[in-house]
């Protein structure tokens, strides 16, 4: 079970959340412009750090704000959370 | 390779069984071989043992950073089926499984593979379709299964609550009656041994933390116990698969995430089947030792932790004592993680890779332990043969751009 | 403006009956107004036209509250708010705010008939609850006047603590209220809690 | 005397409550405070159960949790509880306790027989044989499964209920014994909340099994003032009878209370058992350590126990665990134990000493008291069949020192701190030289104190649990920890101990020694494992079974890890133990699952027409949490009539239908339109205010995700409908997007799926009912006409009516608030009821839309269907991108022979295709037989006469009119069929725009 720090709520247990992958993902500004290959990348390859990794986690049962957490993901010991705007 | 047998057992005992030998050398790395796996779980000592016995290549290594079947192989709740929805995967499951009906022959070890029959259920009108649609799909590919009504269910399985108006009715389901398990560590056990004795070398306590090109191609791998040249090289690293690609720069559609399993104490039999629900993210059967053991879905999140996560205990147990209300006087005895490499697709990649020599066999995610043997045997002819076989060829690193996805989430949805 | 039409709360007759104290009191509070309004925060003109229909200031510290006699403003996020009005003014309220906040982006949407508030209060509240939340409900830490919205058992739910008797108001969802309330029931039944009817009819 | 090895003395029972119990169905007398296992010592049972794998007898070896062998059967039917351990199980009246894993009786185990080919059947020996014939196997595994496994579970549903809590405290401290109960004593004084629990029914740990004191007074009173101060305290929660199982990452500890209820026969329905949930700040970790055990010959027999255990036995429970004991040991403490039992009158005939020159103060004493000495001497052998009768002692260099005749051996090969909680959540641990064990690192987020920290003595225990209290606490922040004082006790020393392992020279020769008592592993299994190459401990465990047992190996995994290194020629601290893993001790499913079982199990969603449904007789079916109306059968209806009379009422007359769980999002703000556009295929900005549009959203991949019709309220308000099952995730989906991707676009979206009940009105006569219930709403074609909305009110309660149709007929969606919905379709039901108004449910709602080609998103897509594939490619906007849209050009999605939605119709009629069924060209007994599709939705269309089918085929749409066939599911058979297109009913669409 972790302890995700929302950055409005506080630190509450994951099942208050919902996990949504990496973070640091843009979607391209013109998909059209793309190759396949350059379009898949974006679609389906990850990073999946083992380590420090950024993701995206939304407060679903809290205050329903999407924001980033780093954490490390071998031990699961979370280093730090961010809102998308930098301004709670 | 000494002979396992019932009378050699014997004329051993008589001797205090002092003259048995390893069942694997502890190899010491040499400086290079022909092919390289990368990663001794099931798949990697599978592969080895192929490559050896059908290819004749034996010049050899497995490295495993830790013991080895200490992945997921060591880890899984060991079911067997192959009664999978698109032809690309039924096919290879099923050749798998026609390997696992003589593995324990082929390698004389006894991998306990147990054809007890393996029950998906359905609770809701849409389940059923789907696992009709299974159904109609196997019996065309030439796989077993039997589409079940909720009383054919309750026959099987008396136990299991069969009454209406439980939360998660059981509708129907369905029947492979040659699905199983195995005893997953047997079969680590017995392919290092059987691979070793064709001259592989097992390397424990080795772990890749490079991978070297030159021109485009593999060249060697840098390990805790210096380099090593590799002609070719296979990654079956599971759960670590992005890890080792990214040494080569490569980025992987894969995704690492915790899947729990745990076991009760030992009982006397209680039944035989293996059941599954997927709706309630469900598995259980009794082992040959007595134990129930459970698997849940998996952990939501990225993570290598292997620490077992207890919500997804609790949320397991409460369906399964909602399925089975015997079992709510049983207890867990010990419950634990892996960490498995799933794909968007829910589909292996059994692939090379942009870098000529260097190939993957990944992604099984939640239910690669029953493709062990054929997963094994593809990808050593993909290694052979620097060219995939027909039965992985749909499995390729490609199928991500060009869209070609082999989605066993939808009506397959069941994973293990 | 209330519609001569009787309304229906989603756990029905079960509202008006009360367990005696001391163990505590279980009750649904229906038909309370229930507002959703989403502002910008940063918009200083917005939440000034909206103090003067309220008569507060909307809370900007994450999961407090700001009371008025017959309302209550619950913060849920750094741009939405649940305004809670016993007032049965429902349809003025809505109305006013909606004018006063024409040409801001803002939105104040009505979704009283949607939830329902029950409320729970007595010594052994926080030891029910203790039993589905997993948030420390101690007053030091959660004190009359803080909201958070949270799990309760499996429904999602908005805790407010009202007093130090301790009283704990649960709005839910009204599909998830006979859930949550048997639910309530189940845990509080070792406490002496009850819905001594359950005639829903 | 019914209790012959009653002490006449002492004891924390209660000689006044005298209770019986039955074992095996002989009745065992005993007293409130025993335990079962104490109680059958007392009436001289000693032979409690059968091992699990050559069936040998075995007996009790510990006082507690740790116990290898003395697991039993509690109670019968539904209340049985399986594996109990004896040693554990307070004794309640009536109790019966029955002996798991022999048969026909405990004495006379015809599986003892595995005992005489026990040579042939060391560890993994099943991985050598029972391969051979082959289709044998089933046969050699139905043995091994019935020789296997334990107790029995219940037969039949567990009539217990499950509490759970959630706990929040500053300082945790796991385990009440000396060290606990000052850890708890300081941090408690801070004004710190204090959770401290203990597995045992009553705290004081140690000191109830010795005779120390604290404070001058006996350790046992010590412990009960000390527990009546904590219990006095507001801030603490004392829970004995609490069993610490799990410690998980985030510090969530997990508790396992049993409650007196956690019995067999208790009556009534209260609590078997409760689950605390516990978020301390700061853990005090106190468990104690667990005595090692020793090898030797026959070391498992009944008889044969740990040193300290004999003396909780004795000072606790006033039992003689026998008449006459032998002593072996490495170190100080058995010599405790040899002046326990000298004090109770039961005769010690030997102390064999490992240690060359045994002279502290406790060695002393005994000799003092005349008890015979053997240093440098070990137990070789113990003789004996069902109880042991001798041991045979000799030198370390193994020359005879003589065999003794005894009852009751007690050992004790040292101490192994029971950090098993530390270790599971992967805490850093030591290996302590002096002790012989691993022992936790401090830090990592816990405070070790006393024996599991490796701190023996019972001055020092006190002073570092108080120490470790006022630590945490200040570490939460409470720092007034440091005015306590710790108790006080005399300050003894103890000689170190001399570590034991591996028997030498010949004396391991001995057969056979076990490590594991409950798996039956043998000094020669771990020799054998390590010799075929099975080295890693890790290895060692799964090739032996080494502490896989119920008991986690808990005195098995210490031993182990000593013999193993010494077998390796390695260090200890090289070789590791096992990986520890929740649960400490085991814990019943049900107590982990709580209250979520039966009505609990998963909320049950319903609409505000429940119970007119219900009144209705209407069938019930699950959509996700859901609960909906299926069809009503009238009397004597099969489903199929049912279905058939709904359908033609609504393509005749009238039906009302209850669709209140499809999702509905208000999507607000000015850029909304602009949003709209962004998530569906199809453009937004354009559609006037009043209108409404059907829409597809994609997930990024090009595939269908979900499908509603979208309205525009007003010009900077849309309203959303989505499919009922992808209600929350659409939502996420669209906040997602808007919060990380776009927060630039000023919207706003809100979920009003519950305070809108939607309530469908179709079919010719639905204008005419609509206007009969009363409403202020124009209904003439030209003032409300398809694909638009109206605000207004309907029987009075205010109303969003929508001209929109998942029927094909003329229709529309009354959308009013949930209270007052019920009021409202009662309305409508009694304004239609002249017009034959029908209710109906979502089985003839899936009939009508089929008729109509309509899909389901989630039955004729499956997460690989694109817009094109399913005949909606004129929704994908050209002019603008849109989520997914890059996806729909990849060179698979633009194959021609994709799976395309087509029609069937078979050449019967009357036969209606199974769904799921597989379409193929030409049928034939070829496997794998190369398939084009399968049937998606598969009804008997009443209007139609006939049955219609969709069906997802490649490259379908090019082959209209094409002959396929479908098979059977069941009988081998093929239907005939010919593709065609999907809308059988009105393809022009007319009766929607009436
Ligand atoms: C709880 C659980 C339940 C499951 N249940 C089932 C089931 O019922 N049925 C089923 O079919 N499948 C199941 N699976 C999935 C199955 O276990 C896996 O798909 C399969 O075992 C993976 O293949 P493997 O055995 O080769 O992987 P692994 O055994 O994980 O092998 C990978 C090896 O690579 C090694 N490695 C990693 N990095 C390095 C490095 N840098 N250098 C050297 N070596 C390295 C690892 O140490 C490991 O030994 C389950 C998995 C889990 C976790
Ligand atoms: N060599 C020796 O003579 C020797 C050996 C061991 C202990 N001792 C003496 O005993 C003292 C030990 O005191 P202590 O307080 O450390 O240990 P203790 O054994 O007195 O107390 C440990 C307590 O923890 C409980 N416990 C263990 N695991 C638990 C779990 N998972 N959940 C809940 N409860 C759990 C046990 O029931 C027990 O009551 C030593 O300091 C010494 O004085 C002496
Ligand atoms: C099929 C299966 C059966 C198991 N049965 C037992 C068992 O009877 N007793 C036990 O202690 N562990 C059992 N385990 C769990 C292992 O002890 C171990 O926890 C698991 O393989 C993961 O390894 P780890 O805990 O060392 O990380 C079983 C594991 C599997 C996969
Ligand atoms: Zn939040």
């Amino acid at each position: 079970m972790l302890l995700i720090p929302c950055p409005w709520c506080g630190p509450r247990e994951d099942d208050e959340f919902t996990f949504g992958g990496e973070a640091d993902i843009p979607r391209p500004t013109d998909p059209d412009a793309l190759t396949d290959e350059e379009w898949a990348d974006y679609l389906f390859m990850r990073d999946n750090r083992r380590g420090r990794h950024r993701e995206q986690w939304c407060h679903t049962a809290g205050c329903r704000r999407w924001f980033i957490v780093e954490r490390d993901t071998a031990t699961n010991q979370i280093l730090g959370a961010s809102t998308y705007d930098a301004s709670p | 390779m000494q002979f396992y047998s019932l009378p050699n057992l014997i004329r051993r005992g008589l001797r205090g069984h002092r003259d048995w030998t390893p069942a694997w050398r502890k190899a010491e790395p040499k400086p290079a071989y022909d092919v390289v796996i990368v990663g001794a779980g099931g798949h990697g000592l599978a592969t080895a043992y192929y490559l050896a016995k059908l290819h004749g290549i034996t010049n050899v290594a497995v490295l495993e950073r830790g013991w080895l079947g200490g992945g997921n192989i060591g880890r899984n709740t060991a079911i067997v089926r192959s009664n999978y929805l698109w032809d690309a995967s039924a096919h290879i499951y099923e050749f798998s499984l026609k390997l696992w009906e003589g593995l324990s022959q082929e390698l004389n070890y006894n991998v306990m593979f147990s054809q007890r029959g393996l029950l998906n259920i359905a609770h809701s009108e849409q389940e059923m379709r789907d696992l009709a649609r299974r159904v109609s799909a196997n019996q065309l590919n030439g796989i077993d299964a039997e589409l079940l009504s909720n009383d054919e269910m309750s026959k099987l399985v008396p136990i299991l609550n069969t009454s209406p108006d439980t939360r998660y009715p059981v509708l129907g389901g369905t029947l492979q009656r040659r699905g199983g398990v195995a005893r997953h560590d047997a079969v680590a056990w017995g392919y290092a041994r059987a691979a070793d004795a064709l001259g592989v070398d097992i390397v424990e306590n080795c772990e890749v933390t490079g991978i070297r090109t030159a021109d485009g191609r593999v060249t060697s791998l840098e390990t805790t116990r210096g380099e090593i040249r590799a002609g070719a090289v296979g990654l079956v690293v599971a759960g670590n698969a992005s890890v080792l690609a990214s040494m080569a720069g490569i980025r992987l559609p894969i995704q690492s995430h915790p899947l729990q399993a745990l076991v009760t104490e030992p009982l006397k039999p209680i039944f035989d089947p293996v059941v599954m629900s997927s709706a309630v993210h469900v598995y259980v059967h009794q082992t040959d030792r007595g134990e129930l053991v459970l698997g849940a879905g998996i952990d939501a999140p990225v993570s290598y932790d292997l620490n077992g996560n207890f919500r997804i205990i609790e949320h397991v147990l409460a369906a399964v004592c909602e399925l089975f209300p015997i079992f709510s006087r049983v207890r867990m005895l010990r419950q634990w993680a892996g960490t498995v490499d799933v794909c968007p697709d829910a589909s292996p990649i059994i692939s090379g890779t942009p870098i000529k020599g260097l190939f993957m066999n990944c992604g099984w995610g939640t239910g690669g332990f029953k493709a062990t043997p054929g997963s094994g045997w593809v990808f050593a002819h993909t290694l052979a043969h620097q060219e995939p076989h027909p039965l992985n060829e749909p499995f390729a690193l490609d199928r991500f751009t060009t869209g070609a996805l082999i989605d066993e989430h939808g009506a397959a949805a069941v994973a293990h | 403006m209330s519609s001569p039409i009787p309304r229906r709360s989603p756990l029905g007759a079960i509202h008006s009956a009360e367990t005696s104290p001391p163990a505590g009191r279980l009750i649904e509070r229906p038909f309370l107004t229930h507002l959703n309004l989403r502002l910008d925060p940063h918009d200083a003109e917005a939440l000034t036209a909206v103090r003067q229909i309220v008569g507060v200031q909307l809370p900007r510290t994450p999961n407090t509250t700001t009371v008025t006699d017959d309302l209550t403003v619950a913060w849920l996020g750094p741009d939405e708010w649940l305004l809670l009005d016993e007032s049965h003014q429902s349809d003025a309220l809505l109305v006013d705010l909606q004018a006063a906040l024409t040409g801001h982006f803002a939105s104040v949407v009505d979704t009283s008939a949607g939830q329902t508030v029950i409320r729970l209060s007595g010594p052994s509240t926080l030891d029910v609850l203790a039993r589905g939340c997993a948030l420390d409900l101690h007053p030091s830490v959660f004190p009359p006047g803080a909201c958070a919205q949270t799990l309760l058992a499996r429904a999602q739910a908005l805790l407010i603590a009202v007093d130090d008797a301790p009283t704990i108001d649960i709005t839910v969802r009204r599909s998830f209220a006979p859930y949550v309330a048997a639910w309530l029931e189940d845990s509080g039944r070792d406490f002496g809690f009850r819905f001594p009817t359950s005639d829903t009819a | 005397m019914s209790q012959p090895f009653r002490l006449n003395r002492g004891g924390r029972i209660d000689r006044h409550a005298p209770l019986q119990f039955t074992f095996d169905g002989r009745p065992i007398d005993a007293y409130n405070g025993d335990t079962v296992a104490s109680g059958l010592l007392a009436n001289g049972v000693t032979l409690v159960g059968r091992s699990f794998k050559y069936h040998r007898p075995r007996g009790i070896v510990s006082a507690g949790a740790e116990d290898p062998n003395a697991f039993v059967q509690l109670g019968h039917g539904a209340r049985t509880l399986p594996n109990r351990l004896a040693t554990v199980t307070p004794a309640t009246p009536g109790l019966k306790v029955r002996h798991v894993n022999a048969w026909p009786s405990l004495e006379y185990d015809v599986m003892s027989a595995f005992g005489l080919v026990a040579p042939f059947i060391p560890a993994g020996f099943y991985y050598k044989t029972l391969m051979w014939p082959r289709r044998f196997w089933p046969l050699y595994e139905h043995f091994l499964r019935h020789a296997a496994g334990l107790g029995h579970a219940p037969d039949a549903p567990d009539p217990d209920r499950y509490d759970h809590v959630h706990a929040h405290c500053d300082v945790l401290v796991v385990g009440a014994g000396p060290a606990g109960l000052a850890a708890a004593h300081a941090a408690a004084h801070t004004g710190a909340r204090v959770i401290l629990a203990d597995e045992q029914a009553e705290p004081g740990g140690i000191l109830l099994s010795t005779c120390e004191h604290v404070d001058d007074q006996p350790g046992p009173n010590w412990a009960d003032a000390t527990v009546a101060k904590l219990s006095a305290a507001p801030n603490v929660t004392l829970l004995p009878n609490t069993t610490a199982f799990g410690l998980y990452e985030s510090n969530l500890v997990l508790l396992a209370e049993r409650l007196i209820t956690d019995q067999p026969d208790h009556a009534g329905s209260e609590h078997g058992a409760r689950i605390w949930r516990v978020l301390p700040k700061q853990i005090v970790l106190a468990t104690g350590a667990h005595e090692r055990p020793l090898l030797f010959g026959n070391n498992d027999r009944p008889g044969v126990m740990l040193a300290g255990a004999i003396s909780t036995y004795v000072n606790r429970y006033a039992v003689a665990p026998g008449s006459r004991a032998v002593l072996f040991t490495n170190n100080d403490s058995a010599y405790r134990t040899a002046l326990d039992l000298t004090d109770a009158g039961i005769p010690v005939a030997a102390i064999a000493d490992v240690r060359s020159d045994p002279d502290g103060d406790l060695p002393s004493e005994a000799r003092a008291q005349g008890i015979p000495v053997y240093p440098g001497a070990v137990v070789r052998h113990a003789h004996g069949g069902r109880r042991v009768a001798a041991a045979e002692l000799c030198s370390l260099d193994g020359d005879p020192l003589g065999t003794v005749e005894c009852d009751l051996l007690g050992v004790s090969g040292g101490f192994a701190p029971a950090l098993h909680l530390h270790a599971q959540a992967r805490g850093p641990s030591q290996w302590d030289p002096t002790l012989a064990a691993f022992a936790p690192k401090p830090g990592h987020g816990i405070h070790p104190a006393g024996a599991v920290a490796g701190e023996l003595e019972l001055a020092a225990t006190l002073r570092q649990g108080t120490q470790a209290g006022a630590t945490a606490a200040a570490a939460a922040g409470y720092s007034n920890g440091n005015e306590v004082e710790a108790p006080g006790a005399n300050d003894s020393t103890q000689a170190p101990i001399q570590p034991y392992w591996l028997p030498p020279g010949n004396l391991a020769r001995a057969k056979p020694q076990f490590v594991d008592l409950h798996e039956d592993v043998t000094l020669d299994d771990l020799r054998l494992s390590l010799r075929e190459g099975y080295e890693s401990i890790e290895h060692v465990k799964r090739y032996t079974t080494l502490g896989m047992g119920p008991d986690q190996g808990k005195l098995a995994n210490p031993l182990a890890t000593g013999v193993i290194a010494q077998l390796l020629g390695r260090d200890p601290a090289s070789v590791g133990t096992p990986r520890h893993r929740p649960a400490y001790s085991p814990v019943s499913l049900g107590a982990i699952a709580g209250r979520h079982i039966g009505p609990l199990a998963d909320p049950v969603r319903v609409t505000p027409m429940q119970e007119w449904h219900q009144v209705a007789g209407a069938r019930f079916e699950n959509v996700g949490q859901w609960r909906r109306a299926w069809y009503y059968p009238q009397p004597g209806e099969s489903m199929h009539d049912a279905v058939a009379r709904e359908c033609l009422a609504v393509r005749r007359r009238v039906g009302i239908l209850d669709y209140s769980t499809l999702g509905k999002i208000e999507v607000t703000g000015p850029d909304a339109g602009e949003f709209l556009d962004r998530v569906y295929t199809n453009a937004w900005k354009r559609l006037r205010p009043g209108r409404c549009r059907y829409g597809l959203m994609l997930g990024e991949d090009g595939m269908i995700f979900d499908d509603g019709v979208t309205a525009r309220l007003d010009d900077q308000r849309y309203l959303m409908f989505t499919s009922t099952a992808n209600a929350a995730p659409v939502l996420a989906w669209l906040e997602q997007w808007l919060q990380t991707e776009w927060p630039d676009l000023r919207v706003y979206l809100t979920s009003v799926s519950e305070h809108w009940s939607n309530i469908a009105l179709a079919g010719p006569r639905s204008r005419d009912v609509l206007a009969a219930a009363g409403t202020d709403i124009r209904l003439a074609r030209q003032d409300f006409p398809f694909m638009t909305f109206r605000e207004g009110h309907v029987a009075g309660v205010p109303a969003r009516v929508f001209r929109i149709s998942f029927s094909g007929e003329l229709s529309y969606e009354i959308n009013v608030p949930a209270d007052r919905a019920r009021h409202v379709w009662e309305a409508l039901v009694d304004a239609g009821r002249p017009l034959g108004i029908t209710p109906y449910g979502t089985e003839t709602m899936h009939v009508l839309r089929a008729e109509k080609g309509f899909i389901i998103v989630g039955q004729e897509t499956d997460g690989s269907v694109t817009p094109n594939d399913v005949g909606l490619g004129r929704l994908i906007s050209r002019r603008k991108d849109f989520l997914g849209k890059r996806s729909l050009s990849r060179p698979d999605s633009v194959r021609p022979d994709r799976k395309q939605l087509v029609g069937l119709l078979t050449d019967d009629p009357a036969q209606v295709l199974p769904e799921g069924g597989h379409v193929v060209d030409a049928p034939g007994p070829r496997r794998p037989l190369p398939m084009r599709g399968h049937v998606t939705s598969s009804y008997f269309s009443p209007v139609l006469g006939r049955s219609i089918a969709l069906a997802m085929v490649a490259g379908g749409r090019a082959t209209l009119g094409e002959r396929l066939h479908v098979a059977t599911l069941h009988d081998d058979r093929w239907l005939p069929v010919r593709s065609c297109n999907p809308v059988f009913y009105d393809p022009q669409g007319a009766r929607q725009h009436v």
